[in-house]
């Protein structure tokens, strides 16, 4: 089982830090399945996880919930974008 | 041609980075300029201690990138410059900064205006306003939208 | 509300200008400016040498000034800037700077935009473009009566 | 009758020099008078203040050709303005 670095920005990251190490179940797995496994284990972040404004990114890019993932690859957790 | 791109931590000085724009150029006649400042008071009227902008990096910069890769696309514009803070911004000192020149100044203009709604709505930040009793996360305005919304339907075959 | 206006025979420098135009703002949050260049063509395509801007001392500060007041009764600005040469120019010198502030940007793109329009029809200046085998004296263009004429339907009842 | 100065700006200070005395012969003159009786007085600048193109100015403001001037006030000939 892959150990996983996990990003957060914005409000997200002054709540859980600016990432956390968390175990890959599976994978590939979708972004959907990821957030209810990554729940499972990490309760203080599970409401940013189920939060549907909250969105993924996949190395740099905002993926939706279909989206597979591999551990390796840097996912991060971000809340809506307040702009420049 | 020339897009340039810089997240700035520390600093950012609109004079010595329009002189820079200015000693760079060849041969065009116009440029425009957008200097944002923090301004000391939110929208409903606290004071503001500051303004921290927390970046993703990487994903910040491609988004200001592909901002800017959109405007030289629509407009006649040489060169673009922009030049974003991230950190923490004190009341009064420079957010943004960007610069565009032309061989004419209409398309200056419209470049720099277009630049700054877009930023606006789609550039990679998270902004938090700290006040002296506390500090929140703000999220894009419906105001925001609208002014991006303004170039969706002009010059739509450039 | 602050309206500044400089003829400057000598040396007219965009970033000091700017830095300057910053640093006595009241807590606005957004600044345009606007620099002109001298382009090293005519519209022609000849090389130029010089630009000579010959000016009627008080009549031209005074186009200057009406144009200036016009913006700040059209447009939400609270500072405008207008630093405008005078006498020879040499080929990628400034021969004009503008900037405007205001809480919100686009006031501040607005009336920047608008004042360089009237500038460029109504400023009490007589320009010579010189050439390595000559000079003339040139008129106002076609698209400089145009590009004024943006301004003339709307904002009617501001 | 009374010296008086008359500018010129742009293409006619480079033609005529930057100012000339004339005389005033009478006043108060209209502009279009004034023009007549220039004309026969400095036959170089003729041209200048026949071309209808060419405006006066009093005290630094434009005037038409009916305008009423007198010995004492700035009087100025400019050809049209080129702008900033």
């Amino acid at each position: 089982m892959a150990q996983q670095k996990i990003y957060f920005f914005g409000r997200l990251a002054e709540q859980l830090g600016r990432s956390r190490e968390v175990e890959m179940v599976e994978e590939p797995i979708t972004i959907r399945d990821l957030r209810v496994a990554l729940a499972a284990q990490a309760v203080d972040f599970a409401d940013a996880l189920v939060d549907p404004r909250v969105r993924a990114c996949v190395d740099g890019v905002i993926v939706t919930d279909d989206a597979l993932v591999r551990a390796g690859q840097e996912i991060a957790f971000i809340p809506p974008l307040s702009g420049g | 041609m020339a897009i340039t791109i810089r997240l700035e931590p520390e600093n950012l000085q609109p004079d010595a980075e329009l002189r820079a724009f200015i000693t760079s150029l060849n041969g065009d006649g116009a440029v425009v300029s957008f200097t944002g400042l923090m301004r000391p008071t939110s929208k409903e009227g606290e004071a503001l201690t500051g303004l921290f902008l927390d970046h993703y990096p990487g994903m910040t910069e491609r988004s200001i990138s592909d901002i800017a890769t959109d405007a030289a696309a629509k407009f006649a514009v040489e060169d673009i410059l922009i030049i974003h803070r991230c950190g923490l911004v004190l009341p009064g000192a420079a957010i943004v900064f960007v610069a565009t020149s032309s061989p004419h100044r209409r398309a200056a203009f419209e470049a720099a205006d277009y630049l700054m709604d877009r930023l606006k709505s789609d550039a990679g930040f998270w902004k938090r306003e700290d006040t002296a009793t506390g500090s929140h996360w703000i999220e894009p305005t419906a105001q925001d939208a609208k002014d991006k919304e303004r170039w969706s339907n002009i010059h739509a075959g450039n």
